[in-house]
């Protein structure tokens, strides 16, 4: 009787499983992520308190609060499925943060729920990783030079806002997402969410600086929909 | 009848069942006992981080296996994290500085042989005894649960200042509950330290024997009761800025947290405090807490150098004196530990001139010890070897305060190792040395068995040598400018500066090794040492009139009446040189 | 080396010395544990006024350092309890004429003593639970801990003093127990020591007072 | 024993002082102006503290040389004239150092503190925080932009919390990360704290001023020798404290202008 029950319930979760996870010829949304206006000019970082970094570069490296491309393209920009697609399970794969001449590569980090998180320090001098989490638990750890890497993972979604406290200019920025429909946009501010089942969704696009926006779209079946975002640019 | 009611009237009953007699017990000796064994106990941790700190500074990349089992983020892979070695630092000063050089020559010796000094039954509140104990214990548990809370300790500093200590977990690791757990701890400490002040302040104005006046106590008593003054101001001090700080961090008061703080990019939800207020409330304590540390030692030592010159001190009323204006001096100096702190500037020149004054009352001490030795005929064992050395410390330690003194040196010295080698010596090592002859030279009271001098003098060279080792490179350190409280050296001018880090640490694990023959000479005597006499060093103060170990109510319910001073050495009496205070033959005069 | 560094020991070890306990010094020792209570509260009185003269000092340097301090009008409940707390120390000043009197004024002195003790019990009371209404009223105006410097002293002040009241109340009742008891051994110096102590909570209340009020 | 003691602490005594005589281990020579009398007061002292020193640790090593472990029952003597003469030698040697150093020794902290900056002082705002120093020039307008700690953004080089949106006085201050200044000018440092209590120190400068939150404190100082020295924290002030630090560069004038053309050109 019992058992019967169990079997059941585990047919049931692999059916939910099999209509959620991405179905490979699905519809694809794809687009670019543009700006109008100025953005404020990203300043070059003075690393010299810590030459082991700062000899890494022939000219000083700059700011990445807003990296643009050719022809007002915005990078960095996380743009994902906020509703429409179901949760769905991490991957087994952990997603990787390097900490590599004072800077975080990358410096927009994006990956799901509960998908292990691993951060390396490939510097000769000791890292400091706080994530300022506020819907997630916060830790605050420093990694020395050889140590093992810090793994960790986060169970709900959030945009976490990540600094190093011994380094002030190091600021990345750690993507939680619920499904695996994400990109991030490219240099050409391009991105592409492929795979995705016919139905009806809400596409985000999160920038650290300039904030979201959403735009609906609605896909029946392996077609392509394009979708672009123009984020307003500020000076200052 | 009537004696009996006196009886109950103040002293307590025979303890009954182990509990009385061991854990619970309202006996002075048992409670110094127990004083003793948490500072025993405190500096053994004490000594492991410190040698973790200085493994790490000179070896930083090597792996310390076995640490990650201890804090799994502080040392991943055995490696120290910045923080983890300021969690380390932090319990080591505040291990050493409160439950070592404040709990062993003050309450552990003062609450065993104080009483017994003055020739009474017990303390004046026995209840009252007991308690500062274990309120001591509970702070002492409170303070090492840091360790094991997932927070990790704090990373302030002992000083702990404010606004870092203050903010909460934004500060850092271990600012969190680790934090909390230190104001706590220390908050308990004061009540336990100003219980026990009282206590002694008490028994030492009102149970001495008949005939023992005030000028009839020995150095040491003398020493205890002047600490005890000292303490119950000290920590009638640091109690509310504890409660201040606490309240701070956990009721979102601002008592020392200004406005407009950004930290962990986050603006602090505070206004209007002032981080100079928690300074000049802890350094209000904090000078003074040297004192405590140092004056037991110092009567200590005086006591142990009579004893073994067999001929009085040139006056033992000079050192009195000599306490008492040190004791006074303490609490117009706590601004020397703020000369560039941002202080009004002209105070600094206020501050600096009784610091510098304190030099000559304890230049008149060294001085009277040193001409005491002339002529004298120094017997040398273990107690008299560290009493020795205590002097030859004491003076190390205290030229370095010449430069500290002062403002403009300040300038180039503050916080640099030549800080830390000046108040490890003076403060540190030389009370410690204090410690280790009082316990070679009442180890047999104590317990009723000598320990084995073979092993204790061997201990003393260890040490005596180890210790200048240690801490005289300090200095040098500090004199290049090398700053104190860094968890690694990265700055271009420390690298030539390493080998002699190098020395420093080698030596430290040396000295500390060394202190593994004191601990088994501790264990071996305690079973198999030689029984001790009633009176093996030929003493005469009250001490040496009573079995060792001595009953449980001291004097076997009768009350001793003291016909002299307290060192009637070089005289011709019946049973050798000596005179005891208690004894009626008539003294040489 | 170990042997010859100290006496051995003489067996047998000879009796102790001193003298059997007199009659004569039953009586100071009896006065040595009085005194020693005695000079134990004025030590212990000595710190509490260490500790209040630390934070009333840190009260006025808050004061200088921060722009944010803002006076609030203490709630004048106040000064009923303060009455009640001096009324106290009157009454307990007649339990101490009725008891400690020798010879007694009247046969029936204990129990009139004690009648003044209860007195002084209710009246410490009294001030304890018009503490609390004084918190009540402010937290009411929606002052709080740390709602301002001000309030945050205020709260801090009032809350170790009325601890110490609190103790000396437990204090207090011992004493009536012992009393009532009729205990003779040292009822009297504890019976001091508490008169003292609590005469005491009613100055350092006045001082307090008057720091609260202050307007720098 | 006592005479092992009595040579042991000879040699102690004496290679304590040999790296000290020898000048083992001394500050870099001074490059400011009022370091000098810094350098003599601490030479004065040295040379009082290591007589103290040396002559106690002899006189007790000769002691107890001389003093231990005589033959039983010896004649015990005492040192003539006593304690008076102890006392009184302290206080008229003692006194008389305590005098020296304490009253008149105070003329190099007067140097630093009791002497206001000079009006035409170069200004700069110096600001710590955890772990870094930042410093900031005031731009051709000579006026710093005000500090608004909610518009502070690390991330984007904005450690001061200024608002160039709505304040112009601060779209031209300059900020740097190394503190470059002209050689034999003075500088006027405004020390100012961004979260918890820092120290500026450099130890070629003789300077060393603790920066205290909610406390606006200031120094001044002039370099007079061209280089690159290290600034660095010396206040606990966190994880990264042993790592807190920045580079005092003192350059020649027109450098110095060159330098502050090359920043402004990056705004």
């Amino acid at each position: 009787m019992r058992t019967k029950h169990l079997f059941l319930a585990g047919v049931a979760i692999l059916a939910a499983v099999a209509t959620t996870s991405a179905v490979p010829g699905g519809g694809t949304v794809t687009g670019k992520v543009t700006y109008e206006g100025t953005p404020a000019k990203q300043k070059p970082i003075d690393m010299s308190k810590e030459p082991s970094c700062a000899k890494l570069y022939a000219t000083p490296p700059t700011t990445e609060t807003v990296v643009t491309g050719p022809n007002n393209a915005l990078e960095n920009v996380v743009v994902y499925i906020s509703a429409g697609a179901a949760d769905e399970p991490p991957p087994s794969q952990s997603a990787v943060l390097t900490q590599k001449g004072c800077r975080y590569l990358p410096h927009v980090l994006a990956f799901q729920v509960n998908q292990p998180l691993e951060i390396l320090n490939e510097d000769q001098t000791s890292h400091n990783i706080h994530p300022l989490a506020k819907i997630n638990r916060e830790w605050n750890k420093s990694q020395p030079p050889g140590t093992p890497p810090i793994v960790d993972k986060y169970d709900k979604m959030e945009f976490i806002p990540v600094k190093c406290n011994v380094h002030p200019w190091m600021h990345g920025t750690f993507a939680v997402l619920k499904n695996s429909h994400y990109a991030i946009s490219a240099e050409d501010g391009g991105f592409k969410l492929p795979n995705l089942p016919a139905g009806k969704y809400t596409v985000t696009a999160y920038h650290e600086s300039y904030g979201e926006q959403t735009q609906e779209v609605t896909l029946t079946g392996s077609e392509t929909k394009s979708v672009n975002f123009v984020f307003k640019a500020r000076p200052y | 009848m009537e004696e009996t009611s006196a009886q109950q009237a103040h002293v307590h009953a025979p303890p009954e069942g182990f509990l009385r007699k061991y854990v619970f017990s309202l006996d002075h000796k048992v409670i110094g006992k127990q004083y003793y064994a948490l500072g025993l106990l405190a500096v053994c941790m004490g000594m492991v981080l410190s040698w973790l700190m200085r493994f790490h500074l000179v070896w930083p990349t090597t792996r310390i296996p076995g640490l990650e089992l201890l804090s799994k983020a502080g040392a991943p892979g055995g490696i120290i994290t910045p923080e983890y070695y300021l969690s380390l630092l932090t319990m080591h000063g505040t291990l050493m500085v409160f439950f070592v050089l404040t709990n062993a020559p003050f309450a552990a010796f003062g609450n065993y042989f104080l009483p017994i000094q003055i020739g009474a039954e017990d303390m004046a509140f026995p209840r009252f005894n007991m308690m500062s104990f274990w309120t001591t214990l509970v702070a002492f548990l409170v303070l090492i649960l840091a360790f094991v809370i997932p927070d990790g300790p704090p990373i302030s500093g002992w000083t702990s200042y404010a606004p870092l200590s203050a903010v909460g977990k934004d500060a850092g690791p271990g600012m969190g509950w680790g934090m909390n757990l230190w104001a706590i701890s220390i908050a308990i400490f004061c009540i336990g330290s100003l219980l026990g002040a009282l206590n002694f302040i008490a028994t030492t104005l009102d149970l001495r024997a008949k005939g023992m006046t005030l000028m009839r106590m020995p150095i040491c008593t003398w020493a205890w009761f002047i600490t005890s003054c000292i303490a119950l101001l000290a920590f009638a001090v640091l109690l509310p800025a504890c409660i201040l700080l606490i309240l701070d961090r956990m009721a979102g008061t601002s008592f020392f947290i200004p406005s407009g703080l950004v930290i962990s990019d986050r603006l602090q939800p505070h206004s209007g405090g002032s981080p100079l207020l928690w300074q000049h409330l802890f350094w209000f304590f904090g000078h003074p807490e040297v004192y405590i540390a140092i004056l037991p030692s110092m009567g200590i030592v005086s006591h142990i150098l009579i004893n073994s010159m067999r001929k009085p001190l040139l006056s033992a009323r000079v050192i009195i004196y000599s306490m008492m204006s040190i004791g006074f001096l303490s609490w117009m100096v706590w601004g020397h530990h703020m000369f560039v702190s941002g202080m009004n500037p002209f105070s600094s020149l206020l501050f600096s001139f009784p610091t510098l004054t304190i030099t000559i009352p304890a230049t008149i001490m060294t001085l009277i010890w040193l001409g005491s030795l002339y002529g004298a005929n120094i017997r040398i064992n273990s107690a008299s070897l560290f009493a020795l050395g205590f002097i030859s410390m004491f003076v190390s330690g205290g030229v370095s305060g010449f430069f500290l003194a002062q403002p403009s040196i300040d300038i180039v010295l503050h916080a640099t190792y030549f800080v830390v080698g000046h108040f490890h010596m003076v403060m540190g090592v030389a009370s410690i040395f204090g410690v280790f002859a009082g316990t070679y030279f009442w180890f047999g009271k104590m317990t009723g068995r000598m320990m084995n001098e073979t092993l204790g003098q061997l201990h003393f060279w260890l040490t005596f040598i180890g210790t200048y080792c240690i801490f005289m490179p300090f200095h040098y350190l500090g004199l290049v400018g090398n700053i104190r409280r860094y968890s690694a050296f990265v700055n271009d001018f420390t690298g030539p500066l390493m080998p002699l880090h190098k020395f420093i640490t080698i030596a430290a694990l040396g000295t500390g090794a060394a202190q593994l023959i004191f601990i088994f000479n501790l264990i071996y005597s305690r079973y198999k040492g030689a029984p001790a006499p009633e009176n093996p060093w030929s003493g005469t103060t009250l001490e040496w009139s009573i079995p060792s170990p001595p009953p449980w109510n001291n004097f076997g319910g009768k009350h001793p009446i003291v016909y002299h001073d307290p060192y009637q050495y070089d005289v011709k009496g019946s049973k050798g040189d000596y005179i005891m205070q208690d004894s009626p033959e008539p003294s040489a005069g | 080396m170990s042997s010859t560094i100290y006496q051995p020991v003489r067996t047998p070890p000879p009796a102790l010395r001193g003298s059997p306990l007199p009659a004569a010094r039953v009586a100071k020792v009896l006065s040595g544990a009085e005194g020693a209570s005695q000079s134990g509260i004025w030590v212990g009185i000595f710190a509490i006024t260490m500790s209040f003269a630390a934070l009333t000092s840190a009260l006025f340097v808050r004061q200088g350092s921060g722009a944010d301090w803002t006076h609030i009008a203490l709630p004048s409940v106040l000064y009923a309890n303060t009455l009640a707390l001096l009324l106290s120390s009157a009454t307990l000043q007649m339990a101490r004429r009725a008891i400690t009197a020798v010879p007694p004024v009247e046969p029936r002195a204990v129990p009139v003593g004690l009648g003044w003790l209860m007195a002084t019990l209710g009246l410490g009371s009294v001030f304890v639970a018009g503490q609390f209404e004084a918190w009540r009223q402010l937290a009411a105006q929606g002052l709080y801990l740390a709602t301002n410097p001000n309030s945050s002293f205020y709260y801090v002040l009032t809350a170790m003093h009325g601890l110490h009241v609190l103790a000396g109340i437990v204090a207090l009742a011992l004493v009536i127990g012992r009393i009532a008891a009729s205990r003779a051994t040292s009822r009297k110096s504890t019976f001091e020591a508490t008169a003292t102590y609590w005469h005491f909570m009613g100055i350092l209340w006045i001082y307090l007072l008057l720091v609260l009020r202050t307007k720098l | 024993m006592g005479k092992l003691f009595a040579v042991v602490l000879v040699v102690i005594a004496l290679a304590s002082a040999y790296p000290i005589a020898t000048r083992m281990y001394v500050m870099p020579e001074d490059i400011s102006t009022h370091g000098h009398a810094i350098d003599d007061q601490l030479s004065d002292t040295m040379k009082e503290a290591g007589f103290s020193f040396l002559g106690a640790q002899l006189v007790l090593a000769f002691f107890v040389f001389k003093f231990a472990q005589r033959k039983e029952g010896a004649k015990l003597t005492h040192l003539p004239g006593g304690a008076k003469l102890v006392v009184t030698v302290a206080f008229i040697i003692v006194g008389a150092e305590v005098f020296a150093l304490g009253v008149l020794g105070q003329k190099a902290w007067a140097n630093v503190y009791f002497t206001p900056p000079r009006p035409d002082a170069l200004q700069i705002q110096a600001q710590a925080g955890q772990f870094a120093f930042y410093f900031r020039y005031a731009g051709v307008d000579g006026k710093f932009g005000a500090i608004h700690p909610d518009k502070i953004d690390e991330g984007n080089q904005n450690f001061f919390g200024l608002d160039p949106a709505n304040d112009i006085e601060s779209r031209d201050d300059i900020v740097s990360g190394e503190l470059a200044i002209p050689v034999n000018r003075e500088i006027h440092l405004l020390m100012h704290a961004k979260d918890v209590g820092h120290s500026f120190y450099v130890r070629e400068l003789r300077i060393q001023q603790d920066f205290v939150p909610g406390l606006d404190l200031s120094v001044h100082f002039t370099a007079t020798k061209i280089g690159r020295y290290e600034i660095v924290c010396t206040q606990l002030c966190g994880l990264g404290h042993y790592n807190m630090k920045a580079y005092l560069n003192v350059m020649a004038q027109d450098d110095f202008e060159k330098w502050m053309k090359q920043k402004a050109s990056e705004l």
